[in-house]
């Protein structure tokens, strides 16, 4: 008989994920689910809204990254009247954005990866939270951390009139323009991001690569997968995060498609399990072939990793260096290593401060003409951009009147829905053998797993954080052992 | 929500709801409501008995809340208040459910009209139960009267106020006090000379030393409320102009009317036909005592025209009541200026419906005038005279008793113009916060009960500003205006019903919605505080504001939230 | 540590913003660690359901619950905080009033689920599945929550003792209830926390004046005046009608308000009540006029309840 | 038994509440369904207290004042006439009929047509059957 092992605190905890898996009567694992129990229906409820009240309506899909939510749906709802955008709007909006990038990447890498590398995946529980780092590293470096994620906020609002939830884009472009004193403002801060993002680096350098077990386990251990990437690229294939075509590329650095974001429906399509309320996408002209790996898989990631395996080079010069360096450390372009994300997060934080650096030095960004008024309404419009979890595909349809009549959402997470499941089970599969009793060490191996991934079950119904573990041990519907662990 | 003591009082109203619902199964619901402390039936609830009944549970059982289910509130709730008055709480502790008028009187189904009563019962003990206490205010009655018009009735009424003895600030725009009634010469029916009525009138008004007279003056704001009005008045000195404030309680306005323009008749040729003049340009000849054609010889024909501007589709609808008593009085003083002189008089109606008049009317026919009556669509023709005859016009009558077409010669026409609404009383309207009708002039609070007072508190109308009138119907409204305010004042203080709306400060958000919504300017927003207020004295208590406040800073004294939520949930229990 | 104030941060249906809200206290949040422990926050810290459980009943001082009631879960985990909570506070629009995902409530189960898998631009063609409570997976039986047929405010399904509104709540008013918690300065149960009385525009900068309106303009058609009243110059702005306390930061940025923070208090139906308002200035007489003038609000209910459909008195749809 | 709808009318005190009193001392005979909220003036009626009315049983609402131009407040029924349209709007987005909620001009002196329009919004609701929002509540209740 089948005995059952429930990850399901995450569940109950997150509310928003929960793994299942099955072991055979020897007690190898043979079957593993990853379950997303949540769905809320934005693709429906957002139909009969004003299509220009959308971007104010869809960042309440995730509060971790409203804004990739907010230019997504703005840039989908530009469509729907002609695509006719103040220019200097695209170029405020991507300096937002850039902004918005260094909040989150900085939430994630020092918040939630850092824990595992800083104090060690076997370090106590307890401690193993940003306020554990904080102690870890110091509170001079605590400090840091959340003055720079909180400056990155606040860039965000002084450009954009708030962050947390986002309200700025309006059809034509956008509400506010940019004060001189407000650049005033922001200039120091931005050098300060540039700053921290190459203290980051250093940081990762010296805790991570200084430690030849995390390389090992980085670039040996089960932690990779065979399918594809995914990202979005601008006119020279340096990643661009919010405007641009998307890329995508196996795993060997062979271009599959790339195309104009209006023709995702050609190139991407959606799978639906009944066990899941979370989707799963795939590469559409090659077909859903269940979750296999392999050259000809349909499946794809969609990450900081993939953006950058997807991509020829950066954007601008100290990111690109960093780029050269990590594809050197990890054995070069395109990488499979899911743990790689973390040290790809930073090199794209750089690219994003330098961004920044280079708008605030454009003379052209305090004009007032931000916007067009009383637009034509053309009725269809596409936005991606890409959100700090992967690619992000907002459609949208309206009426005559600019009701919005339908709206399909893939998000990033989503895009990796697959993969999650995939990995999972393999390292469940490594690590869980007949005889082997699985301890609390294992079960954390299996949640770093998806945790490589950033999984946002919240933009497609969210978690954020590390997923405390408790895996229940199920003989004959008995339960006969129940290991707990807190990260 | 504290505990209350109710008490439920079923009327069976004789036979008139008894027949029809079970006033007993009523009373049994009711008493199994939460905090009734008896329920009863009775015959006649509002007969004395019943009142004492009522009076005594209140006394004796500390009832601190009183439904009576009975007729209509419209009937009886005044009673009913009195009672809970009589026994010392507060009557608006008092709620009446109306079973009789809207369930025993329209139902016949027993058993249904009964379950309607049992209904409408919860829905006020439900209500009641959330009543407040609430007191009558009163307020100082500043006893100064505003008087706006120094025409007859503007001076009338000042006078009467004075001799109160009362202070009257009385304002005319024009440098003479007199108004119309100092442009004409004699008056029907008695043919007294108005010059002399007006001249002791003024004088009076000049000397009186309560009365203070500002001419060339106009008031350019009123703000306040009943008994508590600043009014602030301009006077124009040459070509410099003073400002003067003043505080008073109440209001007459007197602005009187002013002439139809005949100009506006084009087929009657006035202003082309140097003969054909209005009545008020006939009354100046009269008064210089020298009636003449254009070219200064005596006219030997006389023809007047009726209803020149008035009771015609095209201008005015109304009559204007003076003209024919005027056109017959200007006969007979024609016959005495120049006795050989053929008058003719054409005529729609004669209206003599005054006292005096019909006689007047009756003099002026045996003096031999001519009357024509003429159809209301079919008006006379006037053209040039030709070189043969021996006068300067020619009018063509369709003559309608006798039914012929006749041709009168005329070498005067006089145009008797009606009364029509000043150009100015919107601007007054606005300025004293009372409406118009549509024809202009002023509407009173009821036109048959209340012709005088106006919707507005502490404003009066009274003279032709409301409507067409003679000399003694203006000087009567004039004295009835002047008598209202006295009887006001005279207590110093005014009651303000205890029902009206008010802001919550630390609620209001100074958005504004409710400043246009009310349609007695009753809301003042404070720019300084950036708050809306209500003035208590000036709402009516209908609830526009109340409703129409996105933030619920405006409660409905009685008619709150609260206590209609309450009585829906329970007339659906 | 028992003398330390014992807290647990949970969310249901929601986006995660509120969790954000808190970090984004910065500095302040160290503060907070220093005087409670953090039993339970899944944004940013450990702690596990079987512990939450196996907690006296009570044994929480707070737990501030964010997001709304969409499924089984949601419901169940909230029971569950309110049991071992002194103080269960309904954290965000979403607990508070339905929120954003609460506009679920205005269409059907049945259709979402039509939507998001059986036909949208790109699902896999001739599928057909649905995800189900319970599904039977190479022999292996598998469970979902169940997806309620509509959406709930924390209120509708637990006992909760105060609401902070705010899609997110602002952090200055994030640390003002807190520190209020820390101090023991409590307001009466059922309070609502962190925000005003009195309606939004108190506190716009935006001068006011008497306000008739003879067109309605979607925010896209018309460059607004910056200084002014967005609803005189016929934007609609929710301002009127909704509780003070986010700092105004939509209508100083040129945004017409949403409501998220709420009806002003004591106001039953917010949605309703701005109608009221609304509808009460409309300049005209003529019914054919006025109908024509309120055709310039596309949407109104999806708009006067952005946050709030199962906070309303009607709750939901009931179109069959 | 065929079902009896109940219904909540609010109605202004001096043009309809007294039209409805003249109903009553004139005797005309109506359907019984109609329990009567007197409120001053329609202006005072916030579509709060329809959806309130709505959701604690009733399955219509009738609202009744002076016509257009004979308000005793001189305007109040013209604010309840902009309110109307918007608040059917507003239910209709509900999913709730809008012939459950009617607004009419009943003078002080239109007995006759009191009783006549009750009648008639009677028979239209009784058509209608009942209320979809008590029913769906109780659902939702259940499903927990």
């Amino acid at each position: 008989m089948t005995s059952k092992i429930t990850i399901d605190p995450i569940t109950r905890l997150e509310g928003h994920g929960k793994i299942s898996i099955f072991l055979d009567d020897a007690g190898a694992v043979e079957d593993c689910y990853f379950q997303i129990p949540e769905l809320r229906g934005f693709e429906q409820f957002v139909v009969g809204r004003p299509i220009e009240e959308l971007p104010r309506i869809v960042t309440r899909i995730c509060g971790v990254c409203p804004a990739s939510h907010h230019m997504a749906s703005a840039k989908a709802v530009d469509g729907c009247f002609g695509n006719t955008v103040a220019p200097l709007a695209h170029k405020l909006r991507d300096m937002y954005y850039n902004a918005h990038f260094v909040h989150s990447h900085t939430a994630h890498f020092y918040a939630l990866a850092a824990p595992d590398f800083v104090l060690g995946p076997d370090a106590d529980p307890a401690v193993r939270n940003i306020l554990g780092v904080v102690a870890k590293v110091g509170l001079e470096i605590g400090g840091k951390v959340i003055r720079v994620r909180g400056l990155a906020q606040e860039a965000q609002r002084i450009i954009g009139g708030r962050n947390t939830q986002d309200i700025w884009c309006i059809p034509g472009g956008v509400y506010k323009g940019l004060k001189p004193e407000e650049l005033e403002q922001i200039k120091p801060w931005v050098d300060e991001f540039y700053d921290f993002a190459q203290f980051s680096l250093q940081l990762f350098r010296d805790v991570v690569l200084g430690n030849p077990g995390y390389v090992d386990l980085i670039v040996n251990g089960p932690y990779t997968l065979d399918v594809h990437n995914m990202g979005l690229v601008d006119e020279n294939n340096a990643p661009n995060f919010y405007d641009g075509k998307v890329r995508v590329v196996d795993y060997e650095g062979k271009e599959i498609h790339k195309y104009e974001p209006k023709q995702y429906a050609e190139y991407v399509a959606e799978h639906v399990e009944p066990w899941t309320y979370l989707k799963f996408p795939y590469l559409k002209k090659r077909g859903w072939k269940g979750f296999v790996e392999g050259i000809d898989s349909s499946l794809y990631c969609a990450t900081p990793l993939a953006r950058l395996n997807v991509a020829d080079r950066m954007a601008t010069p100290k990111a690109q260096e960093g780029f050269e360096e990590m594809y050197r450390t990890v054995g070069g372009h395109p990488c499979k290593a899911l743990l790689v994300q973390h040290w790809a997060r930073l090199v794209e934080m750089v690219q994003n401060a330098e961004t920044l650096q280079a708008y605030c030095a454009d003379p052209e960004i305090t004009g007032d003409h931000v916007r067009m008024v009383d637009l034509p309404i053309t009725g269809e419009g596409v936005g991606i951009v890409e959100a700090m979890r992967g690619t992000l595909t907002h459609h949208y349809t309206c009426d005559d009147n600019g009701i919005c009549t339908s709206a399909n959402l893939i998000v990033g997470t989503t895009n990796n829905n697959a993969p999650i499941q995939m990995v999972t089970k393999k390292v469940a599969q490594a690590l869980i053998k007949p005889g082997v009793e699985p301890d609390q060490g294992i079960l954390n191996m299996v949640e770093m797993a998806f945790r490589a991934f950033d999984p946002c079950y919240s933009c497609a119904t969210h978690s954020l954080g590390k997923m405390p573990l408790e895996a229940a041990f199920y003989q004959k519907g008995e339960l006969v052992k129940t290991i707990k662990r807190n990260c | 929500m504290e505990e209350h003591k109710i008490g439920v009082y079923v009327c069976m109203c004789g036979t008139n709801i008894a027949k029809v619902v079970d006033c007993d199964d009523v009373v049994r619901t009711a008493s199994e409501q939460p905090g009734v402390v008896c329920a009863k039936t009775y015959k006649y609830m509002c007969s004395n008995p019943g009142q004492e009944m009522i009076v005594a549970d209140i006394k004796e059982q500390g009832l601190d809340r009183v439904v009576v289910a009975a007729c209509s509130p419209r009937m009886h709730e005044p009673t009913f208040r009195k009672a809970l008055q009589t026994a010392g709480i507060n009557p608006y502790f008092l709620e009446m459910a109306n079973i009789r008028e809207q369930c025993s009187w329209v139902h016949d189904d027993k058993q249904v009209a009964t379950e309607k009563a049992r209904a409408l019962t919860l829905g006020a003990m439900r209500r009641v139960a959330n009543h407040q206490p609430l007191e009558r205010m009163s307020v100082e009655m500043c006893p100064d009267a505003l008087v706006i018009g120094g025409g007859v009735c503007g001076m009338t009424a000042a006078l009467e106020l004075a001799d109160g003895g009362n202070r009257v600030h009385l304002v005319e725009r024009e440098s003479t006090l007199g108004g119309n009634v100092a442009r004409v010469d004699l008056t029907a029916p008695y043919l007294d000379s108005a010059r002399d009525l007006m001249s002791s009138l003024v004088t009076r008004v000049e000397e009186h030393k309560r009365v203070d007279v500002l001419t060339r003056s106009q008031v350019s704001s009123l703000e306040g409320f009943v008994g508590n009005f600043t009014a602030t008045v301009e006077t124009i000195w040459g070509d410099s102009a003073s400002v003067s404030q003043f505080k008073v309680g109440n209001v007459v306005v007197a602005t009187g009317y002013k002439e139809f323009d005949a100009s506006r008749v084009t087929y009657y040729g006035y202003g082309k036909l140097p003969n054909v003049i209005t009545s008020f340009e006939f009354e100046k000849m009269l008064r210089a005592g020298r009636v003449q054609m254009k070219d200064g010889k005596l006219p030997q024909y006389i023809a007047l025209i009726h209803c020149v501007g008035s009771r015609s589709k095209e201008f005015h609808t109304y009559c204007s009541r003076v003209c024919c008593m005027t056109a017959l009085k200007y006969a007979q003083e024609v016959k005495s200026a120049i006795p050989s002189c053929y008058v003719s008089d054409v005529y729609i109606d004669m209206h003599a419906f005054g006292k005096g008049h019909e006689d007047f009317y009756r003099r002026g026919s045996e003096a031999k005038t001519l009357f024509l009556m003429y159809g209301k669509n079919d008006h006379p023709v006037i053209r040039k005279a030709g070189p043969g005859d021996d006068c300067d016009m020619l009018i063509e009558v369709n003559e309608k008793l006798s039914g012929e077409t006749i041709e009168i010669p005329a070498d005067l026409v006089i145009l008797m113009v009606g009364m029509e609404a000043r150009e100015d009383s919107e601007a007054v309207a606005r300025l004293v916060n009372i409406s118009r009708d549509k024809d202009g002039w002023f509407i009173e609070s009821h036109p048959k009960l209340d012709p005088v007072a106006t919707t507005t508190d502490g404003i009066y109308i009274a003279g032709a500003c409301a409507a067409p009138k003679d000399i003694p119907d203006s000087v009567a409204q004039a004295r009835a205006a002047a008598g209202r305010i006295l009887a006001r004042t005279i207590r110093g203080v005014i009651d303000i019903d205890a029902v009206f709306a008010e802001v919550t400060e630390d609620k209001c958000s100074g958005c504004r919605i409710c400043n246009e919504l009310c349609p007695y300017s009753a809301i003042s927003y404070d720019a300084d505080k950036k708050k809306s207020s209500v003035i208590s004295a000036l709402c009516k208590a209908c609830g526009a504001c109340v409703a129409g406040c996105p933030s619920g800073a405006i409660a409905a004294r009685h008619f709150t939230d609260a206590q209609i939520f309450a009585q829906i949930e329970g007339v659906l229990a | 540590m028992a003398d330390k104030l014992q807290i647990a941060i949970y969310w249901g249906a929601g986006c995660g913003g509120c969790d954000v809200s808190l970090l984004d206290t910065n500095e302040f949040i160290l503060d907070v660690a220093a005087v409670a422990d953090i039993r339970l926050w899944p944004i940013a810290v450990d702690g596990k359901y079987k512990d939450l459980e196996a907690m006296e009943d009570g044994e929480l001082d707070l737990a501030a619950f964010n997001g709304a009631v969409r499924n089984s879960e949601n419901e169940h985990i909230a029971r569950l905080l309110r049991r071992k909570s002194k103080i269960m506070l309904a954290y965000g629009s979403c607990a508070y009033m339905g929120g954003i995902p609460g506009l679920a409530n205005l269409t059907s189960r049945e259709k979402i689920f039509e939507t998001a898998y059986l036909k949208n631009a790109s699902i896999e063609w001739g599928n057909g599945v649905v995800p189900q409570p319970e599904s039977a997976v190479n022999g292996k039986t598998l469970d979902l929550p169940r997806f309620y047929r509509r959406v709930y405010r924390l209120s509708a399904v637990v006992d909760v003792d105060y609401f902070l509104p705010g899609c997110p709540p602002q952090p200055e008013q994030v640390k003002a209830a807190l520190l209020a918690v820390v101090k023991g300065e409590l307001p009466p149960k059922g309070s609502v926390v962190g925000a005003f009385e009195h309606a939004l525009c108190e506190d716009c900068p935006r001068t006011k004046n008497e306000k008739k309106i003879k067109k309605f303009y979607r925010p896209w058609q018309v460059a607004a005046d910056p200084d002014t009243c967005l609803l005189e110059q016929g934007v609609l702005c929710a301002g009127v009608a909704t509780r003070s306390g986010c700092g105004v930061r939509c209508p100083k940025s040129g945004i017409p308000c949403r409501g998220c923070y709420g009806p002003a208090a004591g106001v039953v139906d917010q949605g309703a009540k701005l109608a009221s308002a609304i509808a009460s200035i409309v300049d005209s007489k003529d019914p054919e006029e006025i109908e024509g003038i309120l055709a310039g609000l596309p949407d109104f209910t999806g708009f006067a309840y952005r946050y709030g459909v199962p906070a309303s008195l009607l709750q939901r749809s009931y179109r069959q | 038994m065929s079902f009896e709808p109940k219904i909540v009318g609010f109605l202004c005190n001096w043009c309809s509440y007294t039209g409805a009193d003249l109903a009553g001392t004139s005797r005309i005979h109506y359907a019984p369904n109609v329990r009567i909220i007197r409120v001053m003036c329609t202006a005072r009626i916030d579509p709060t207290f329809v959806m309130k009315a709505l959701t604690d049983g009733a399955d219509g609402v009738l609202i009744c004042g002076c016509h257009p131009g004979d308000c005793h407040y001189s305007e109040g029924n013209y604010k309840m006439m902009r309110r109307y349209p918007l608040l059917k709007q507003m239910l209709a987005d509900f999913g709730i009929e809008p012939a459950r909620v009617r607004l009419e001009w009943v003078s002080a002196s239109e007995g006759q047509r009191f009783a006549d329009v009750v009648n008639d919004m009677t028979q239209r609701v009784r058509e209608l059957g009942p209320s979809p929002v008590r029913t769906a509540l109780i659902q939702d209740m259940a499903e927990r």
